[in-house]
């Protein structure tokens, strides 16, 4: 679809979770071969809603409840995979994938390179992740290291509607395998137009979301919006903030988060993964490999602490918000 | 002859039938443990109203009811010894109350509070686990704690709780499968309430029944009426009893699968209208465990108008009770947050809480939390 | 009556006894097919032992061994029609050479050359897992894959080979839950060879035999004499059958386990005598497959002494060129490393595989690889 | 035990893998509740024999020989570890531990945080990781960051057979649950002195292996070998590389990490494992946190590649060797 036709394609105001519901549609009415699986996706429409509607429109072969097994719906997507079906199954909360880790890394990963590409993956491992929303234990958790850190798999986290149709949509066509992973603090915190129909975001582009000349801050998924907030806040202090939300965090635009360190010599990371071993680590080991002489100060990292996601009782203070990161981007531009 | 020996095509063990009448062999309670197993039951039923109203009201968070499954948990929390152990999951609040639990803890626990899941030291109750059939293996591994501390002798059981979903999980077949394989002191005890969330116990499984799973491991298994609490008491003191007696080469752990009903949502965030009708609720709800013992009791002679309402108002007032203490106890400090992750904290979180104590200082607690 | 159905107290499944006599229905097989059937187990014993040669020589890596399990990988593979499917693990190779896996392939595989893994297009053959049991739940998607795009009907059955020690991993639960739920067009074959490399058949699960797991999920197991190959054969041919047969409702997947012995180490890296005795190898020695199968097809006249040793004059020729074959391979290209990672390379895969050139490049394959 | 007793104690010269035993044994001698259990570590005495003849010496109920099931071995192990016994679960291979993931994850790294204490796990996870032996796949990873990321965890990875034994003995007596990575591909490739009865080495803290002014080198592990090997090389080019062994990499030594930088003002970090999401970004991260008015030239990475880890013929090439160590040495030194 060219973008002319874009801007004159119908659009929805929707939100996150419903530009999910909507991706799924799109691409399902389009594509005989994709599917929808996983607990309680089927008549219940997820326990999230992002599957809304789809059993009632698809049937219950399109939109398949499954056992309660999070490796048995990984890996019987693996198989449908391999025969060319396009499976989307879901993790009804990131932290529950554990059981199917196995299937993840050492499967999803790895069948194309196993099989000199005799067989690949199209599919989408669809999971909510993230805080902040006042779930017990285990349903908070942000782990997109350990997808990030696995050679073989893509990983995808968007932020607002629009993206989240477009990617999805872009995963779902990608002939490899797509750890898809959805920021559900937002999934209903706002709208944003979404063109009906189908259009693709493409995987592994990051976009700036605020430009700025001072301090470059990347970003991604829920954590964009106390960013956003935080450098809005900044530059009635005057500290002009540029905000990158990666969008993919694997592959990582390593181009446009280097071009726009280069532009400012500063920068904050902010994400809400635990800050050892979280990919701030990665992204600026990345910097200063690739743009040491433009640095002017320590990148700084506001990211979850390196203690359990705390019951919700205290996680307003676990997670980042604009106060935290707004400190964060004073310390790099103020270095 | 144990219930546990029946031929599985007999049917589910039941020894009261939905009108409170005698159909078994009714288990030697004396009449106060008779009585606390229905104050008990009407302790649960109350407790959840009241938690569900809570949630509703904005006091607490997202909260698992268990009205219907009381049977079920007290029956089987009541067949256990004082050593016994339970290793329960997030719905066996009603169960963990028999064992010393204080509801004040429950209470917390589901308003997001750490303490709340802290067991009293001197209660016999496992932390309950989220993740769906992860507390099976835990619950073979005390049990063979317990057995190879005791040099093969031991006089306790430990019992396992979890639904018809979890029987689904790979940890279900590890957990059993090791039980059986290291003749381990447990009893496993499914609460099939023919839910898991939206899906319902046919999808969960082709096999007719969820008991005859324990053939896979080479123990028994035992389908009963799990709305009965008298069946559920005896079913479970049954197994308890072959999981401790130690006559060598006759411990063996024991599958129970308690066929029951959950009332209401699955949890506050639920709307069970989606996938399910009113009439089956309705059908089910003709099985309420507490009438059904109520009848019994009264028909024994043991219960009557007065110790009924005796009885509702001293469970009203616990309640009551528990929901002041909980709701007056101060808001955790945040700074415990960076406590129990290890005995000693690393020198990086130590680091980090003093950042986070600066971060405190700095903006207010304000700038965290909405009041 | 399918030996499918046979009561599970009446022993295992045989056609043809230890001698070589016939004690069951023997499967309708041509002359030709049952001298492909010995030519195949013929070359798969063969194929193992200069295997084993090879490793012992420093030719090739790990390798392991399958000898013993011939009955049960041949026989089952030749049940196989043209278009179903084959989901192995890592000792399979006796089973696809069956189904058209050039033994060059799988000696590559063994020599740590990743082209080794691609199976041939017009095979129908899933590529080995080494993770145990993590092979089920892709043949359970496979079937189910097939099922949905041919809506309901299918004529292609999928199945699934793992061993004994894979029966106590949760994917094997998960992938026949799912099976059984779904009605997938599978059959499970459980090459239980006793040992899962040290521990016995009976530390992996108290379950009498490991057919009976399949009561857990609402289908059929069977217990067959594994190195019995018309025995498996005739088994195997049912189950397919009863796969992909659509009669409505009728189509059910099976458990069949083949109880068989693995006459040689785990793998060339394991050392057998460290924990198993030599007299049972011995005893089950006396059940071998290959010779049992000679007697019987001696004694219907369709071997010969000429066409066994046509048939070991071919076979060792058919290895020799293939190890010839592998050996002559020049070596994989170090950069084909960076490639089947994704269609398409990503950028930072494309850095790294320049930057790989250049250091090649920079210090030569010495500083790699010691030659 | 004193450093005075030490130097007195009768020595053995063992290989790692057998530093390993010895550490086993000396424990279970000491405490009855310690126990070992897994795939093969009874009569087998472990597919690397890690644990030979400690069944004969103690017996079927403290050398346990499990069914095949990495959650169940897991798991059992947490529940026995809550009961007050000191579990050592092996898992045959490192790559071998993901269908247990989840028991890591959400319940050893976890129990002692959601119980407040009261239920704590003394018990170490055992696991042989790393490349180089020529096994078939799945057999060669390096996914240390999966365990650093997941707070709750510590995670030990020797170098020498002293440390393995002293490393151990503290890991099994630490209340808290480790996760033991043994790099075996020098399991056997030499011999140390390591003291007979029991000592400890302690948890948490890095080593420096040889001193160097020019440039600080991190590793850990199997790669401690190669790094060193290019550290000699250099020393003839006139480069003086400091070469430091985390040996441990949660908690992470930062102190001995930024001390070390602090002098040479230029770093190399070297680790198996796959770039991306590595522990080098963690380490790179910290430098420039915390000493980055030191810092001369980026911090260099020499890891494994960000592709599925080859099948033997190919594997010389994926792992760091000293060639490839020694070229980011350099380039640390001559930017
Ligand atoms: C591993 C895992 N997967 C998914 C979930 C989300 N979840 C919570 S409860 C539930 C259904 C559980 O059903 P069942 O085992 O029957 O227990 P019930 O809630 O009916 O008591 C699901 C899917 C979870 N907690 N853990
Ligand atoms: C998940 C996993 N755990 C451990 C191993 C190591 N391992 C390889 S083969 C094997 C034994 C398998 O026994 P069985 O399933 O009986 O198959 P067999 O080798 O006897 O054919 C083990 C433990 C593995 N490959 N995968
Ligand atoms: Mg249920
Ligand atoms: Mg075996």
């Amino acid at each position: 679809m060219s973008t002319q036709d874009q801007e004159q394609a119908a659009t929805q105001n929707l939100t996150l979770v419903q530009s999910v519901r909507d991706a799924l549609a799109t691409e399902m009415e389009l594509d005989d071969e994709v599917l929808v699986m996983g607990e309680d996706v089927g008549k219940n429409g997820g326990v999230f809603r992002a599957t809304e509607g789809l059993y009632d429109e698809f049937g219950e072969d399109r939109v398949i409840d499954t056992p309660l097994a999070e490796s048995g719906i990984i890996g019987t997507a693996v198989g449908m995979a391999a025969m060319g079906l396009k499976p989307v199954p879901e993790i009804q909360f990131s932290g529950f994938a554990y059981p199917g880790f196995d299937q993840i890394v050492s499967h999803m990963a790895r069948l194309r390179t196993r099989s000199r590409s005799r067989y690949t993956l199209p599919m989408v491992l669809r999971m909510p992740y993230g805080g902040g929303i006042r779930a017990p234990e285990h349903h908070s958790e942000s782990k997109e290291a350990f997808y990030a850190h696995e050679a073989g798999l893509k990983v995808v986290i968007p932020s607002t509607p629009y993206d989240t149709k477009g990617l999805l949509i872009s995963a779902i066509r990608d002939p490899d395998p797509v750890v898809f992973m959805e920021p559900k603090l937002i999934y209903r915190a706002f709208r944003g137009d979404v063109p009906e129909g189908d259009y693709e975001v493409p995987i592994g582009e990051a976009v700036t979301r605020r430009e700025g000349s001072d301090v470059s801050v990347f970003t991604y998924g829920a954590m964009t919006r106390p960013t956003m907030e935080a450098a809005e806040e900044l530059a009635g202090e005057g500290i002009d903030a540029e905000v990158v939300d990666l969008r993919t965090v694997s592959p990582m635009d390593r181009e446009a988060i280097v071009e726009s360190f280069k532009k400012t010599g500063r920068a904050c990371v902010v994400h809400e993964a635990p800050k050892t071993g979280g990919l701030a680590g990665e992204i600026t080991a990345t910097l200063q490999e690739e743009a040491l002489l433009y640095q002017e100060a320590p990148v700084t990292r506001v990211t979850g602490y390196d203690v359990p996601y705390p019951l919700y009782a205290l996680e307003d203070y676990y997670l980042p918000n604009a106060a935290r990161v707004a400190d964060g981007i004073k310390e790099a531009a103020e270095f | 002859m144990s219930t546990l020996e029946r031929d599985p095509d007999d049917g589910m063990v039941q020894v009261i039938d939905e009108e409170g009448g005698v159909v078994g062999d009714v288990p030697d309670l004396s009449e106060d443990e008779f009585v606390a197993m229905y104050r008990h039951m009407k302790l649960a039923r109350h407790f959840d109203e009241r938690a569900v109203s809570l949630q509703r009201q904005g006091r607490m968070g997202t909260y698992p009811p268990l009205s219907g499954q009381e049977g079920a948990q007290v029956g089987s929390a009541m067949a256990l010894a004082e050593d016994d152990w339970m290793v329960p999951s997030y719905r066996e609040h009603g169960a963990a109350m028999v064992r010393g639990l204080p509801l004040k803890e429950t209470l917390l626990y589901w308003m997001g509070d750490e303490r709340g899941s802290h067991i009293p030291e001197d209660a016999n109750i496992f932390t309950p686990a989220v993740p769906i059939a992860s507390q099976i293996p835990h619950a073979t591994g005390m049990a063979w704690a317990d057995k190879l501390k005791h040099d093969g002798e031991t006089d306790r059981a430990f019992i396992c709780y979890f639904g018809d979903g979890a029987t689904s999980e790979g940890d279900f077949h590890e957990g059993l499968n090791f039980a059986g394989v290291f003749d381990t002191p447990n009893v496993f005890f499914c609460n099939n309430n023919q839910w898991a969330i939206s899906v319902p116990r046919e999808r969960q499984t082709a096999s007719e029944t969820l008991a005859q799973k324990a053939v896979a491991y080479g123990f028994e298994g035992v389908q009963i009426d799990g709305m009965d609490p008298l069946a559920v008491y005896k079913a479970t003191a049954e197994a308890l009893e072959k999981a401790k007696n130690p006559d060598e080469g006759e411990r063996r752990p024991t599958l129970i699968e308690a066929v029951q009903y959950r009332f209401g949502a699955h949890t506050t965030a639920d709307d069970p209208s989606v996938y399910r009708e009113d009439d089956e609720v309705e059908q089910w709800k003709a099985k309420d465990p507490i009438p059904r013992l109520e009848r019994f009791l009264r028909g024994q002679g043991v219960l009557d108008d007065d110790r009924v309402a005796e009885v509702e108002e001293s469970v009203r007032e616990e309640v009551a009770d528990a929901i002041d203490a909980a709701e007056s106890t101060v808001r955790p400090d945040p700074e415990s947050m960076f406590e129990h992750v290890f005995a000693e904290q690393t020198p990086e979180i130590r680091r980090q809480a003093e950042e986070f104590a600066q971060l405190r200082e700095r903006h207010g607690d304000e700038a965290f939390v909405e009041e």
